[in-house]
């Protein structure tokens, strides 16, 4: 059994060589993912071993980037974008939106669109403006587009060969600041599925939801409301559209109580529509209202004050005390 | 609030000014003149047949009388909107007579012309026209894209599709087309600056039909649109876009580099959108009725015409055929219309994607539920 | 005392004209809004009466008339952008997210962005695609940005005058298929504040909230559950970001149940933000949870179709029924 | 599913193939040679007076070991980032002494010469690289944007402002700062084809320093890129961006002919990035240490002082002076940092808008009582 000790960065730079190895029509665009290897080196030595015709350094333009993988995709090639950072995704976005989102709908199926859309998304690394934003929302309100975001390495290395395998456009956010984070990863291993939440630590008082980086705020909380004789169910939603709320349902059926946890500005995030759905499902188990945990309805700040920001646990827990306290 | 203000008082600014430092003599290449005359162009030359002759003139009468039913279809409330190529035939027709089987053409939505000459069916191009479908027909069995509305986002997709060419040793090339106006789009220059770095086999086909709806090309451009490409490092050239011979024979050059792996070239067709924009639109707000008048003197079919008639090569009962054969197609596309299908309610949720979501499903299952309800008399 | 009868197009007409000749810092730019008066005719006449220099026929790039309305404001000037279609605004997306949004933020107010970005916005005019969409939620989650939708003649004449008067830059959805609704307009009345609901129709089983075009259909719905003897409140939110809910508090503590209807995708649509916010606040005061009427989570359908996407009378008493049953 | 396929087989794509129907004579004005020689060049002439030149120097100099310092302070984990101008300097301080002061500049995130020149506190740049502000100094005050993180969004604020400013009747011009790599985006291009539209005031200055990040020009364009301004119907110009007097002298004629209508005005300055792209950028991946030498023999400061030592217009007192300063500058900026405030928690709400929402003051006043919370030790 191939297990390594892998942190998410090289899991998916591991995740993107096989996809590459398994399909001939796989290929990466980006800004600098070249020789660079990517500003996060996540396409490090990619380049070296594919050539330049599958791992492209593109002119620095966005649009042109998506705007080609259309095309690229429309001859049968899986194209993966990288988008260098989160807050340089919005000058590709009327391709992404009006193009990527739509071309098999308006095809109906005669034009597939296999794209991948990698960004690193999320703050928490010091940066100065753009480099800290969590765009998700804007694609999860997008018809036609998937959006996952992963928390682990394990995740990471699968779900970025599945998503290169899904026939669909995904928008795939890859949390920067946890790019450094480690686990055993079994290689060789079944993949769980990819639109699927999944349930990583029981409990039974407040149910939690995240994704991506805030994953592991929320098991953080959960562990330290323990110490406090409070028991959290923490979910990892590790897809954002479609959403996979069985188990969430199921969850807070059971604990009547449910807080939603993201970096992006709390009004119109995912939170909103969490709230909207687990209400309209489990309206009669709820002894509290769904509570939401994010960022403040504010640019995201210069990085002296992301910390204030960000939910961190104990604004977390803060949040498990008030849902509590319904 | 204010950087550094001194008077307010307005003064129009002067829009399109001369540019006098660069070269203002624009050739335009054309192997017929508007009275019909067969001219050489040293760098542009035409081997051509009686028979391709008779048929480029069939393709052209039989667009227009296509554009034409259209036009009134629409009126007649058949169709939503309908955006005519009138006036644009021979550019439109040489363009797609250029290309080969394997190339593939990427339109704006103006491009019944091309569609007609890649074999799409019009009644397939009517069905968007009419709200029947957002697409309309196989763009992969007949090497011509979807219909893209948004001005020039179809340049990227060419692009991009070219550089599949290029991987896959395809000796095929991508054809886009884009008018006036979308020169201005920042897409549509990326798309340019794409090709040139990597050297794709595509070819930029801009018509140039004057206006982008209201607005005259001055607005977009005050050097003429062909001497763009250079500024990117690939050739640009102008043609006469109502000589449908010329057309031809540089959208042929044009491809044939392409795929011998010269990259891209872009071609500006000068040319004039005879009709409204679409059929939504007023022209009358915002052009002089003696412009038109001129254009008319170049109409390209009444040209080919008059270049088949003068030399022999067509005879009254060659356009009393072709005559007869555009009032069949009048009356089938005019029957079709009329009997086309609305498309199924459920049909909506159907492609949003090639894996159907769980979420989707159960709004669609709830969607038919719905009507369901209506039809048993519940609500 | 001045009183008109408008329709919506020509009440947006006259106050933009009153705009511009209280403020000669007002300009108006746009694709074909000149000589053709824009493609609704909503800026008829202006050009020939106001020149070009302010009123800027533009070449054709939506993500150029965003930009350089940047700069004209950081010149003093109060640029009016009309966007032609709401499927067209992506290519300025960039501008508008990361500029215009932040430009007041980023300068610490040095740098005011009185930019109005008109926009005709959702469905019903059997248009070809890109053409009926209804972005709004992409707008509201975008710190920065105020959002307004109107709906009725009055409120687009005083709307337009307020929204550019208002030192932040603002979305204005402009309700097409509504465009040539009519009613009487005081020329000379007092304006409603432009960032207040509206409670337009009381009742009180039901709070039914709604906004831009879908106000006429809530109303309509109202008409006809009046008939079967149900009352429904029908508030106008008239601005969806900043959201002003104390009237619909105020309203669902009294009916216990709600129901948001908008053209836009149900999925993160304004109804999701709204569903959270009134169940947070009236948690103990619904009978039912909030329900949504919107668009379906697909691309908008071809017009054959757009009947059977967007939300109609029916669709609302559906889900005013279901909200009932519960 | 795929268009046309014909072979899979992989080529390598030609990137940057040439383009012989161009021409390929690229004029790069100078007027100091690397050696510090004063040439004369036709179209550019330059009368300066040793005070000047002095005072070009001093600037240079000072804005190389604020340079340095941040550099330093990045390393020390003062400052989050650092945006290095190592080598570009004279670009910089040429384009900015170019302009008048009610001129206003656009820059990107390393136009910290120009803004030395603009009179901006280098810890108010500094601020922004601390992650103390998004922002950091006035920029109606200083005649200076704000810097623009987001490659090219500033060119189009350029072009809106000068559009501002001719409808204003004032006799300024705006400048706008970009890369080689930022000429690759479409709003660049959009900004290029207003300005050129409107005919606006506004001097696109391309610091083109050979890389945007690790990319090499050559991916962006395949000619140089100041020819892309002809395609476009402007002027565009090469000036050696080493050479101080050079790109003084073309920037201030480009800003005199755009503040008397002649409009718009793209130069390239020829320059290399001497150090990393940013403090989290590693050179080594993607070019030769050979290649900086190179340049390091055509550096911007040691041509300006080698005229001046050479031509008796400084001394070495006035070196040794320069130096001095520089220790105190680098002092200052060094206690500036550390001694630099941290903004206040709640600061964050209050620009969001010029007229506060209730919703957000609402979150503020949670915020506020959140954390006073805890300092209350409720958690
Ligand atoms: C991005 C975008 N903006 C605006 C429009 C609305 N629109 C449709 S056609 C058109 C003018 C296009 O002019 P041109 O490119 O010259 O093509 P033509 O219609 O003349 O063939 C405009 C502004 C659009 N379709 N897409
Ligand atoms: C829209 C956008 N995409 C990507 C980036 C990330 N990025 C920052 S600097 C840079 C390279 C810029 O190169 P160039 O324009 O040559 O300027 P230079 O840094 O060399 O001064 C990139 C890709 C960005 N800031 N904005
Ligand atoms: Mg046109
Ligand atoms: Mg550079």
């Amino acid at each position: 059994m191939a297990t390594e000790t892998l942190t998410i960065g090289k899991a998916l730079n591991l995740g993107l060589r096989k996809a590459m190895e398994d399909d001939a029509k796989v290929l990466l665009m980006g800004e600098d993912i070249g020789k660079l290897g990517g500003v996060f080196r996540i396409t490090d030595g990619l380049q070296k071993d594919f050539g330049e015709a599958r791992v492209v350094d593109t002119p620095l333009a966005e649009a042109g980037i998506l705007g080609t993988a259309v095309g690229l995709a429309m001859r049968g090639y899986r194209p993966v974008c990288e988008i260098q950072f989160d807050g340089f995704v919005f000058p590709a976005y009327n391709q992404i939106v009006t193009q990527v989102a739509k071309m098999h709908a308006r095809s109906r199926g005669k034009l597939p669109m296999p794209v991948v859309i990698r960004i690193p998304f999320g703050g928490g690394i010091g940066a100065v403006e753009h480099h800290s934003e969590s765009p998700e929302a804007y694609f999860a309100h997008t018809a036609g587009l998937k959006v996952v975001a992963v928390s682990n390495p394990v995740d990471a290395y699968w779900g970025i060969q599945q998503a290169i395998a899904c026939p669909d456009p995904i928008v795939f956010l890859e949390p920067k600041r946890r790019y450094w984070e480690k686990a055993e990863v079994d290689l060789d291993a079944t993949a769980d599925p990819l639109f699927a939440s999944r349930v990583v630590r029981g409990g039974d008082d407040v149910t939690v939801l995240a994704y991506g980086p805030m994953v592991k705020t929320a098991l953080q909380a959960a562990e330290a409301a323990a110490e406090e004789g409070r028991s959290l169910e923490v979910v990892d939603l590790r897809t954002v559209s479609p959403l996979d709320l069985e188990p969430v349902f199921e969850s807070v059926r059971r604990t009547g109580r449910c807080v939603v946890v993201h970096e992006a500005p709390v009004t119109l995030g995912l939170g909103a529509e969490i709230a909207a759905r687990v209400t309209e499902t489990c309206f009669h188990s709820l002894e509290a209202p769904v509570l939401r945990v994010g960022g403040y309805d504010t640019p995201y700040p210069p990085s002296k004050l992301e910390e204030e920001y960000l939910p961190d646990l104990d604004r977390v827990l803060d949040a498990v005390d008030r849902s509590m306290g319904f | 609030m204010t950087a550094k203000t001194s008077t307010t008082e307005m003064v129009d600014p002067v829009p399109g000014a001369a540019a006098p430092h660069l070269p203002q003599r624009t050739e335009l290449v054309q192997l017929l003149t508007p009275e019909g005359d067969r001219v050489e162009h040293p760098d542009y030359s035409l081997d051509i047949s009686g028979d391709e002759l008779r048929s480029l003139y069939r393709d052209l009468a039989l667009v227009r009388r296509w554009d034409l039913e259209a036009t009134a279809l629409q009126r007649q409330g058949e169709l939503g909107i309908w955006a005519s190529l009138l006036g644009q035939e021979a550019a439109q027709i040489g363009a797609g007579r250029a290309m080969a089987e394997s190339d593939m053409a990427f339109p704006t939505y103006r491009e019944h012309g091309v569609a007609w000459t890649r074999g799409v069916d019009p009644l397939h191009v009517i069905s968007l026209f009419r709200g029947v479908d957002n697409g309309g027909w196989d763009p992969v069995a007949t090497g011509f894209n979807l219909y893209t509305v948004v001005i020039g986002a179809q340049t990227l997709h060419a692009t991009g599709y070219a550089m599949g060419l290029q991987r896959d040793g395809a000796e095929s090339a991508a054809l886009a087309f884009l008018g006036d106006g979308a020169t201005s789009q920042g897409e549509v220059n990326e798309a340019m600056i794409w090709a040139a770095s990597f050297s794709a086999p595509v070819v930029f086909f801009c018509q140039n039909n004057q206006y982008a709806i209201s607005v005259p090309l001055e607005r977009q451009s005050r050097v003429p649109l062909y001497q763009r490409a250079a500024g990117f490092g690939f050739p640009g050239v102008r043609v006469d876009g109502n000589d449908v011979l010329a057309v031809l024979a540089v959208t042929k050059a044009a491809l044939a580099a392409a795929r011998e792996g010269q990259g891209p070239t872009f071609i500006e067709a000068f040319t004039y959108r005879m009709g409204a924009h679409t059929t939504s639109d007023d022209p009358t707000r915002y052009r002089l009725a003696s412009e038109l008048e001129e254009w008319k003197l170049r109409d390209p079919i009444a040209r080919l015409k008059a270049h088949l008639s003068r030399g022999g090569v067509a005879d009254t009962a060659f356009f009393t055929g072709i005559e007869a054969e555009a009032d069949e197609l009048a009356a089938r596309i005019r029957s079709g219309t009329l009997e086309m299908p609305d498309p199924a309610p459920a049909a909506m949720f159907d492609f949003v994607y090639a894996e159907q979501t769980p979420q989707l499903a159960q709004q669609r299952a709830d969607f038919v539920q719905y009507h369901a309800s209506f039809e048993e008399g519940e609500h």
